[in-house]
């Protein structure tokens, strides 16, 4: 590997080591999706990869652009239709890890993916809610993957959508987790090579806790580098 | 028993101005045709409910046909906003249209409850977010354990609208792929129209194949690449680069007028 | 994770005496190998839950492995009585048995909301019957419309047990044909064991495949002919001339007991 | 056809004609299975046959023994899991008509397969519910099917296990339907080939009202007979 790893690539890597040994992750759209496939290629090759679409088991080759794309019902193990899904696997808790992304993040974990601004006069109007609400409650482990700034990790949301609690938030500059000395509030457990904490408070929009035991993140591998750069370009 | 016709006089026939109307096809086998013709018949003040909005209904509020639109989840997949959804919630452009959003699980059971003739759907949802507060979900008790549950209130479209792979000559039709909530949204409707890519003389079971008897569907037209530019599994490809130029044509309103006049409007109806 | 284990070991490990234990499979697919090991291993003070007993339940009732019968349809299909059946509810032989009984589409919802991981079942039915006095089943009212609805509790059955045409090596099975309630029942209970005709190395999915994947089964184990006299579609067909049997076998006590002893008791394990 | 029909072969072709229009026929074991299969031969070749067991549209050749048997799969238009059969299907009465059986059927047209005698102490467990209670409230058109005996047209059931509201009762002597002007009450509308008003009335378990307009059943056809008689021998 010729380039040493964007900060991007450093989050998507980070995020799919965490599903090492992990039973199956149910997936959204962007990131996740990516974090998920590589963990197959580097850690995990017998996860099962769910889509909310419907496809339990999908074994994809390249990154799909949508939850739905032909090839995620292609490689499945099998099918199901959208009721099934969210009440036979999700709210039984037969997937056991979730990954999700946000427009806003609160100190507790909680997700907005509704409005920036007012319900009924959003500054800017967001997808909604999707799979979220119950793909949180649902799953025994919740991951969120986002961008680490000010208008991501917000004092306070401007709408609930998700009420998470994830067991790691997964940033391009480090990595939060719940505090379980400060009631859950998440705090920053590991900072990505390079960053400061400065750096990260700087990008968070509350009094940003830091653990005692602040770690480094583990250097993407050449190994790990070249097998994610691989799956993009396909 | 569902009557072959041409797609126009289906919707003429079935979609009338002010009608709740639900095209489902969750990514996959989306009814873009149908929803062309809808556009191009010039229907206003629909109700257009549907899970993901995606670019069919994208175009269908940018050019004005709806009033109220229900969904779960109102983004371009995989690559970010549909500009005329947003436009129409957040400036009223061209029209003001009303909203009522709901999580996927709450929508799919509202599809579920409205197949089996059930007033509400059951599920274990929507705890602790602001949704409860904008939305139209209640609770119920359990009356074996006391636990309080979510319910959602039953869908009942005026006119269910899918796209399928095939029909036989006698309206029967199979779909398969990802199969969506398109046999729970036919049966919750009071009317249906099913495209499909091609009529057959019989349908043979495939793996996955799901069967929509010719006796709860009211019209089937034959609509060739209909999905377009999403797909029907094994007949034709996601056009993942459409959705994506979409981001731009979408963009400006002019622009997106334009290509709508260009790609809909002014289009031959190729069925 | 399924493990692929014998027959023996796998009745041995999941199922305990006092149990609650459903064996399902709706006329196609009914698990008799496995029933049949039950007995084998003098399981005792069961609860069987099963819509339609048929005459696997007949059998492990006449033998008297259960202190309660949870079902819907206690009828030998066709041809009448279940006498196992009827002697242990009429007179309490060998071991009196407590019922709980309810209408097919109340068992199939208490499977689903098992299945779903809710704890009631909703539905339109029990209306104006006398079953409502004898059984369990409450009313809840739509928050909605308030109409009043049928609610059964969910079923959560210690053990499932079903029978399957193939599992993979990885313990993923596929069942095609007429699907009962194998799916919900699998998925509600806690444990659960799928008897198969056999193992493939690869599942190759069939126009009304069933997948259950390997990780929510914890045993299966290979059982050919596992299913007789009831069949497994497109590998085995009913025996319906031993359905017809059954009633002249069943229908005296000491008839009975000396066909099992013979066919069950003593019969060497095939798998 | 050389010999003439028996009661049982009268109350098959009566059953089967009440089909003749119908779309679709929900049906039970036994005899109604016979009669519905016959239609399909004699009167309704559209007709969509709906079997409890899940597959709907099927076409079976021989009469089968059970409402699963491998022959109603194989030849279904489609075969559905019990859930959405009862859910989607039946709940919400898209399948036009039902032909029921009973043990006990009393004024009312009311229905009981569950117990003779007292529930608790029974004098003869009858196998309960199956699925009637749902599909008599369910199908907007019910028959019924029964032999005609003074133990089966009851005074009182032993059980209420379905509340149906039959169009028909289909009896060996004849036909009851249900009487307006007694709010509805069964009365003796037809009566089959040979058979005697005193008859059918020594063989109600109540005092049976006669319709005012009663009428002999259309005796079979050599046509329908030999269909029915050809469909059995199969």
């Amino acid at each position: 590997m010729s380039t040493s790893a964007t900060a991007g690539e450093v989050q998507t890597i980070v995020a799919a080591r965490l599903l090492a040994g992990a039973p199956s992750c149910f997936i959204g759209v962007g990131g996740p999706s990516t974090a998920a496939i590589l963990a197959r290629a580097i850690v995990n090759p017998d996860l099962v990869l769910v889509y909310e679409s419907g496809t339990i088991g999908a074994k994809p080759y390249r990154i799909p652009l949508s939850i739905g794309d032909g090839e995620l019902a292609a490689t499945a193990d099998f099918v199901v239709p959208v009721v099934e899904m969210f009440n036979y696997w999700i709210q039984p808790g037969r997937i056991d890890m979730a990954f999700l992304g946000a427009a806003q993040i609160d100190r507790e974990g909680s997700l907005n993916t509704t409005v920036i601004g007012d319900y009924d006069a959003p500054k800017t109007r967001l997808p909604g809610a999707g799979g979220a609400p119950e793909i949180a409650t649902g799953c025994d482990r919740v991951m969120v993957v986002a961008p680490h700034a000010k208008r991501t990790f917000v004092e306070r949301l401007d709408f609930l959508t998700t009420r998470a609690a994830p067991e790691a938030v997964i940033t391009d500059l480090g990595v939060l987790a719940p505090d379980p000395e400060a009631g859950g509030e998440l705090a920053l457990t590991h900072i990505h090579p390079g960053v400061t904490v400065d750096a990260v408070r700087d990008a968070t929009g509350w009094e940003l806790r830091v653990a005692a035991d602040l770690r480094t993140t583990e250097p993407p591998t050449d190994e790990e580098l070249s097998a994610l750069r691989e799956l993009v370009a396909r | 028993m569902a009557e072959i016709v041409e797609l126009r006089e289906a919707v003429a026939e079935l979609v009338g101005d002010g009608d709740s109307v639900a095209m489902e096809g969750f990514t996959h086998l989306i009814p873009f045709a149908a929803g062309h013709e809808i556009v191009r018949q010039g229907r206003r003040d629909l109700e257009l409910i549907r899970m993901t909005p995606d670019l069919v209904y994208d175009q269908m509020l940018g050019m004005g046909c709806a009033r109220r639109l229900v969904f779960s989840y109102g983004g371009n997949p995989g690559v970010g906003s549909l500009h005329r959804f947003r436009d129409a919630i957040e400036h009223g452009w061209p029209v003001p249209v009303e909203i009522e959003e709901h999580s996927h699980a709450g929508m799919a059971n509202r599809y579920a409850a409205g197949a089996a003739h059930l007033p509400f759907g059951l599920l274990r949802g929507y705890a602790g977010t602001d949704l409860t507060k904008h939305t139209n979900v209640k609770t119920v008790t359990c009356p074996f354990t006391g636990e309080e549950l979510a319910a959602v209130p039953a869908l009942h479209p005026d006119v269910a609208i899918v796209h399928a792979q095939e029909a036989d000559r006698r309206g029967n039709v199979q779909l398969w792929g990802i199969p969506g909530v398109q046999k729970e949204a036919v049966l919750s409707a009071a009317r249906s129209l099913v495209t499909v890519e091609r009529l057959v003389d019989e349908l043979v079971p495939r793996p996955g194949g799901i069967v929509l008897p010719g006796w709860v569907i009211d019209a089937i037209a034959v609509a060739p690449r209909g999905a377009h530019p999403s797909y029907a599994h094994d007949l034709t490809d996601r056009d993942n680069d459409f959705y994506q130029q979409w981001d731009i044509i979408s963009r400006d309103r002019d622009d997106f007028r334009a290509w709508m006049d260009e790609h809909v409007l002014d289009a031959e109806v190729t069925a």
